[in-house]
């Protein structure tokens, strides 16, 4: 394929109206010697069959599951027919960044509504149009406690998902910060007698995670005082974004930030990206925020309409003085989420309901096997801990099966050996889960 | 327009739950009442009024399939439809990030691929395609410099960066630790070689230099600026934004930069979302080949499979792998072009930006007038001059005209800037009628300046109080 | 906007075709050349112009998605999202028609499931579903008719068509031979029983009717109709287009009609796609089973299959099996909203026509001021006499607020018709705002006749000229 | 689902606005003995996500074949992506057929497009909007020359689409003509001498198609010529419509009337349908055509705009007088082939080119297997009919092998026993061909 519409007349009469006589000539400020000679080595191109053709041929080496258990941090939802409409609207996707406000009022109050239904799912006052990631959200805000307070210590909790732990760590290893974690205890909530000792007046910020990354709800309130009591800030993730159907916000809770991964709402798996970071926050720290915010406002006429507003933070202007370094960020993502909420409206919370029944379900059948066992006492939401004889082993025969099991933990808890995080949405049938019963018992 | 949250009527839904199949439980009991929320407050809307919404908003959106989008440094070329059908694939969406690597064969050795061709197209070692976006991969090239730095024991806190640089640069050094030191240009709109070698210490880690800088102009002595940069034991960082301009022609590696980040969104022809998704892909000379993000993919007799047994990573930069499916169109964009057709379009890419420039001498003042490679900046001084018409003002009117305006007020160090990038995917006739709209907005300024200055007429709201939203932020809507 | 053609360059395409793996071969020679064409003169264009060209073109166009469409007679509800999605399975759009049984059993138990769905719906003995739209299920009964007296070796060149009638019906009866007589409407605006009784004889095959009529009206008579026709051994044909107003609530079957065809793309929500496709099931009482179309799909231990050895039957009325993929989205339809919502959509429709009859009462004539069913008739003979304004200045007018327009001008024995359907699956609010509009209209035709006149005062082009366009036809384009 | 937005207390006020204390009241026009009381017997409603299960479940009970050797009135050919991003544009598909212009220019231009097109493809002067498909296309070609002529015999060459003839023969059956069909030669192609014996001074319209069924060329100047003689006149037909890339359109050769399956221009297989009839014709018809037309004007400001025009052909005008009772057409298929025609361009003849080198392989390598023989010797687009030992044996072994086979002429030629019409396009590589020869030697 080509996609340049020139024809030999059209380039031969530019290069007139240039004035010059080869397309060569307007690379002469390359050094000769640097000027590639050899052709790249670059399969040859594809007519737009034969792309389809490769690609479908790419995409057929992988193994599709016919279920999967796993969630771990990326979640299978069903995505309504609508979100692919929306986010298909060659006038949404092909556009840049809304810096033009009169032509872009589209994403603009599209992503605006997005931050506010943000807001409200977090229980926060305000939240960015997007992050990366929720991996790299956190990181982002556990920098700017440390960047507004001068302090240079970082508190994480244990439980945090062990990769957002780790990008925690190089965000917080460059800036030349203190990385601490704190254990959990028995019940797979936070070790708050642990964190207490380790609070300090260095301690910049406590991250945590509710649900955290065994599934298990934390009870955010006391940390947040006990941060707040020393001076720290609390950022407060989360794992599977439908949880907010149904649980109490960290926001409500006393966190001073909320981040998270929003691909649960109407994002696809897409093997880990693109994702969508989620990041709110209380008022109070509207100018400091990192990303990209849209605000509503008024034309000369009074008509309402929304432009990126306090941009004074962003590196365009702001440089290296800036909150942040995020340009582009996860518009799209953030559209798809936008209307997804929108479709569910408050059926988010029997759809968090949903979930819970099949978690405790799927729970309770496997619990029914001989030799397992459940690892932490405190509450769920549609993700659980369980200790099998041989986890290996149990992933192998799903495998076998075309089923992607539950997240063998040793990995990252080498005392957690053979326990299983596994996940539970409204994508697993009664008889899908009797069906891995069968396979695994 | 109304908003989603004006329409909604309590009770209504777009989107139905299945009915539980498998025994509920009492939630309060089980979860406990006080890990519950008590209100929840989205709005509710019929599937017809939710697509009515979005789908009227969708048309109060510019887009490149609806036209002519020169931003300056954004690289807004058309992105094939071929590329968005692939990517759609079950195939490419469907896959767990944490399913076996067995199963994701296909992921892996399209992501192997895409490092192999990105190598190969840049002359870097070895590249790495975890960052999310343009900004993300500055990051993480300024983390392996710094690791760089710190596994050889030297203490560098200074970075480098280029007064025409883009902000996500100082920001990057910064958010990374650095100090950051403005490098100044000099009037052939190029870096100042004699201000490089007085900053260039061995308290300097790098340079972060933009080639073809952001004035649209390649820097002629960048083998001088390697020099002196690698001479004082410091690293050359690349931002690789502007890469349509050099594709097939030359490699970065080749000039002597160590680490270089690109935009996929951009250079590969990606869709820019409205603001993202994009992605990010860093390349590293050997040097810093150890200090990549983990994991990595390794190829071995058994297929493809992740490993994040590096020691001397930076560690990770975010979960999983990147923007897996950003990935996917850009691999299916190099696939379906070709290296032929790589070269093909950078050529014509600094065609159409020396075109542009041509057309518009007579009318713009041009700061540097030199051939320009992919892009061509303008200033507006003379308008403001003669009419006190800004550039600002010469951009809305665009908008009537029926183009997105061109990038404005960048690179800082041009008074007035009107940065243009037509890429490669325009035709002379779409050319042409931008530069007759350019060349009638230049003698409306002059001839009627309050009508510029009013623009756009067109659009569902004119001009909006910026101010405004800065003093009284109205972020998040309340009833 | 420029045409395709207008925009068209020699040497560009936004379409390359393969290079042949396979010897190529002379084809002057092998195929001679007075067989071959000496010119191709198709638009030559780049894929992003093509994008943008019928991108923009989408733009100046209305449909569903973008607000009510209250088009009397056309039901033009909203298609739920997931029927498209349904539809572009794979597995659905993929086969070739001549494929095995045993590979299309999915394709066939879902045709027989629709059918007998359908013939459970409209208490009729069978379907079938190859007509491709209302029309051409139209011409499928009354050959069925035909076929039916044929075989009885009765000569009945008539049939009867109540002037309320659609335009397809007397035209689908000339169509298949037939000599049609007009059957007047009385005063309340259903069938003339009296007239009906004179006309009907033994030279009379069966009467059309539309039930509800064009009107909006329950054919309150209906058994005494039926009664007249089939006591001179006529046989009553119902035209289907107006059944979203009595799913679950009353069966033509029940009602004594013989033969009744649907129009898929109205009642069963599949979009009407600027003019089709569409589907025209037709479904037969007992009498007329033996001449349905073939091929006709038998189920038995082993599944389905197609079979055409009914000896009786009319033929085929197109190749292959009808709109396939229309019946996809009808299929789905039915099942995601099941029993229940059928008629609760009849409710809904019914309830909102008569909500907007008595909201507009005080402003427009009602020439029959009953409770109506799924839509409702006003006439604008009050805005004429008293402003000059028509009814299509009405209609143009609703176009500047938003709306587009109602059916106007039907059925004929209304003048100044205006006929408004506005479906179920509009919200109150969505109602009252286009009272609102109407109401505005009836306002502004008293205080500024010109202006409503003058509409449409916000489209790309105002009122065409179409007796020039009729006058001298330019219906392909010229260089 | 339920997909009316009215809550109960929106549907309360309506009722009292109306003045009716239930809905049901509005039904009571129906007469009591009808109204329906038990509930239909259709399964109860689905969830979005139930819906795409059982549907996803009916289309899986599909094999979708790994090739296809079968044309016969149905083409594979690739589909270029814009396509459907274009007739995915809600704007175009969820909008009725365009009676209201200043609000359907989209439809209304794309429309006028086409049928420039479609006339230049054809070798005609003007084309309509589309009919349902190739079939009853032909079929309405025919009644109308008889209208036309008020004369009642319609000549078909017997080498025309069998489910063609039948549709003709029910369209003719029931306006009381006399249908009668000509042999077809050794060579393939129509007995001219034949047709010429049949021609007398009551025919309306000699029905060909080329390439006909058996993918063989016609010669059509000479029918048209014999045809003319006798004030008959031409209605020819085509079977691929990628032919008309490259061969003589019938309209140059001197038929009246160019009708056929549009299908292979940017639509899909669909089993079937839906598919696009394109019917053109010389200019002199154009006030007796059937179908929509849509004309090019000016508003009043000059500036140019499409309508529907020459309406009064139609039924809704003319009611029985009409030139057809055609209503809704296949507008969206229609507009799928004016993008699928743009973006080939005149690449449309390398395409048809290719189709002709891939027939002429695959024909080649079956013609090497022993006791395979042509049938026909004149010359073919990419379609061929070739006489094996056992036809029934080699499309079981393709089926077997996910391959569907070729069209088994004997079930409706007698004569041609054990012959096979096969199709090859674009869409066979030489591996998939090599691998059928495999298969079937
Ligand atoms: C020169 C340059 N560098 C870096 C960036 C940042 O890229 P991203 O927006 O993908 O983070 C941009 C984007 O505008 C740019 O123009
Ligand atoms: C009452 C009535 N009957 C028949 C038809 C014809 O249906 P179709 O356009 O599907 O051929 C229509 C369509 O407008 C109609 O309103």
């Amino acid at each position: 394929m080509d996609y340049c519409p020139h024809t030999p007349e059209n380039i031969a009469q530019m290069q007139s109206d240039i004035g010059i006589a080869s397309i060569h000539e307007l690379f002469a400020d390359i050094p000769e010697k640097f000027r590639l000679k050899s052709a790249l080595d670059i399969p040859a191109a594809l007519s737009e069959q034969e792309t389809i053709a490769t690609m479908s041929g790419l995409a057929s080496k992988n193994k599709l599951p016919q279920l999967t258990l796993m969630g771990a941090g990326a979640y299978s939802h069903f995505i309504p027919a609508v979100v692919g409409h929306i986010v298909g609207r060659a006038e949404f996707y092909t556009a840049y960044t809304p810096y033009q406000a009169e032509i872009s009022q589209g994403i603009l109050q599209a992503i605006y509504e997005y931050q506010t239904m943000v807001a409200h799912l977090t229980g926060t006052e305000i939240a960015n149009a997007s992050m990366y990631d929720g991996s790299s959200a956190m990181a982002e805000a556990a920098v700017l406690c440390a960047k507004m307070s001068n302090r240079t210590k970082i508190i994480v909790a244990h439980s945090v998902h062990p990769e957002y732990r780790q990008v925690v760590n190089t965000y917080s290893w460059a800036n030349g910060y203190n990385l601490v974690e704190i254990p959990y205890m028995a019940s797979g909530q936070i070790d708050l007698t642990a964190l207490q000792k380790e609070l300090d007046d260095q301690v910049a910020a406590v991250l945590v995670q509710s649900p955290n990354f065994f599934g298990v709800i934390e009870d955010i309130a006391p940390i947040a005082d006990a941060a707040h009591q020393k001076g720290a800030l609390l950022v407060a993730g989360f794992t599977d974004g439908t949880s907010l159907g149904i649980l109490q916000p960290a926001g409500v809770s006393g966190a001073d930030f909320v981040v998270g991964e929003g691909q649960s709402f109407g994002n696809p798996l897409n093997y880990g990206g693109p994702y969508l970071g989620i990041f709110a926050a209380k008022e109070k720290f509207m100018r400091r925020i990192p990303g990209r915010l849209v605000g509503a406002t008024f034309d000369k006429n009074g008509k309402r309409g929304f432009v990126l507003t306090l941009q004074t933070r962003e590196q365009h202007i702001r440089r290296e003085k800036a909150t942040s370094n995020i340009c582009s960020n996860e518009a799209l993502c953030a559209l798809a989420a936008g209307v997804y909420l929108a479709a569910l409206g408050k059926n988010l919370k029997q759809l968090a309901c949903l979930n819970i029944y099949k978690a405790q379900y799927l729970k309770s059948k496997f619990l029914g096997i001989k030799g397992w066992k459940e690892v932490f006492a405190a509450p769920v939401y549609n993700e659980f801990v369980l200790r099998c004889p041989d986890a290996r082993l149990v992933n192998e025969k799903l495998q076998a099966a075309g089923i992607i099991g539950g997240y063998e933990l040793h990995k990252d808890y080498p005392e957690l050996d053979n326990a299983l995080l596994f996940c539970a949405t409204e994508m697993l049938s009664k008889d899908d889960m009797d069906k891995v019963i069968e396979i695994v018992k | 327009m109304d908003l989603i949250f004006e329409i909604s009527r309590t009770g209504r839904s777009a989107a139905a739950v299945s009915a539980s199949d498998v025994p509920t439980i009492n939630i309060d009991e089980a979860i406990g009442k006080k890990y519950l929320r008590t209100d929840l407050d989205l709005p509710e809307v019929a599937e017809v009024d939710l697509v009515r919404h979005y789908t009227n908003l969708s048309r109060r959106n510019f887009g490149v399939d609806l036209g002519f989008y020169p931003l300056g440094s954004c690289t807004m070329k058309y992105n094939p439809k071929v590329n968005e059908n692939v990517a759609a694939f079950p195939g490419f969406t469907g896959l767990h990030p944490y399913c076996a690597d067995e199963s994701a064969q296909g992921n892996l050795q399209l992501l192997y691929e895409m490092q192999k061709y990105l190598s190969n197209i840049f002359g870097m070692t070895e590249f790495t395609l975890q960052p999310a976006a343009g900004a993300h991969g500055e990051l993480t090239g300024v983390m392996m410099i710094k690791k760089y730095f710190e596994k050889k024991g030297e203490k560098r806190p200074i970075i480098l960066i280029p007064d025409t640089a883009h902000g996500t640069n100082p920001a990057s050094g910064a958010l990374c630790g650095f100090e950051t030191v403005t490098l100044r240009s000099n009037s052939d709109g190029v870096v100042d070689i004699e201000h490089l070698k007085s900053l260039m210490t061995e308290a300097v880690a790098g340079l972060m230099l933009t080639n073809p800088n952001t004035l649209g102009l390649f820097e002629r002595n960048i083998e001088q600026v390697a020099q002196i940069v690698h001479d004082k034991g410091g690293l050359l960082y690349g931002d690789g934004a502007n890469a349509n301009a050099f594709l097939g022609k030359a490699r970065p590696g080749d000039l002597g930069f160590d680490v270089i980040q690109l935009n996929l969104h951009k250079t590969f022809s990606t869709p820019h979302g409205g603001g993202g998704p994009g992605s990010g892909p860093v390349g590293v000379s050997a040097k810093l080949v150890d200090y990549l993000p983990v994991p990595r993919i390794i190829k071995s007799g058994n297929g493809y499979n992740w490993s994040d047994k590096f020691p001397n990573t930076i560690g990770r930069v975010r979960a999983f792998y990147g923007n897996f499916n950003v990935v996917v169109k850009a691999y299916t964009y190099i696939r379906s072009i070709g290296a032929e057709g790589l070269k093909h379009a950078t050529e014509m890419a600094v065609l159409n930006a020396n075109y542009i420039k041509e057309k518009l001498k007579p009318y713009f003042d041009q700061p540097y007038d030199r051939l320009c490679m992919h892009e061509c900046v303008f200033s507006g001084s003379r308008q403001v001059a003669e009419s006190g018409v800004h550039t600002s003002d010469i951009a809305k009117r665009l908008i009537d005209y029926g183009y997105h305006p061109p990038t404005i007020y960048f690179p800082l160090i041009v008074p007035e800037a009107i940065m243009i990038e037509p890429t490669e995917t325009e035709s002379k006739e779409t050319l042409d009628t931008f530069c007759d709209a350019m060349i009638a907005i230049a003698a409306e300024a002059k001839e009627n300046p309050q009508r510029v200055k009013e623009s756009p007429l067109s659009t569902p709201v004119s001009r909006l109080d910026e101010v405004l939203a800065a003093r009284k932020p109205d972020v998040a809507w309340n009833k």
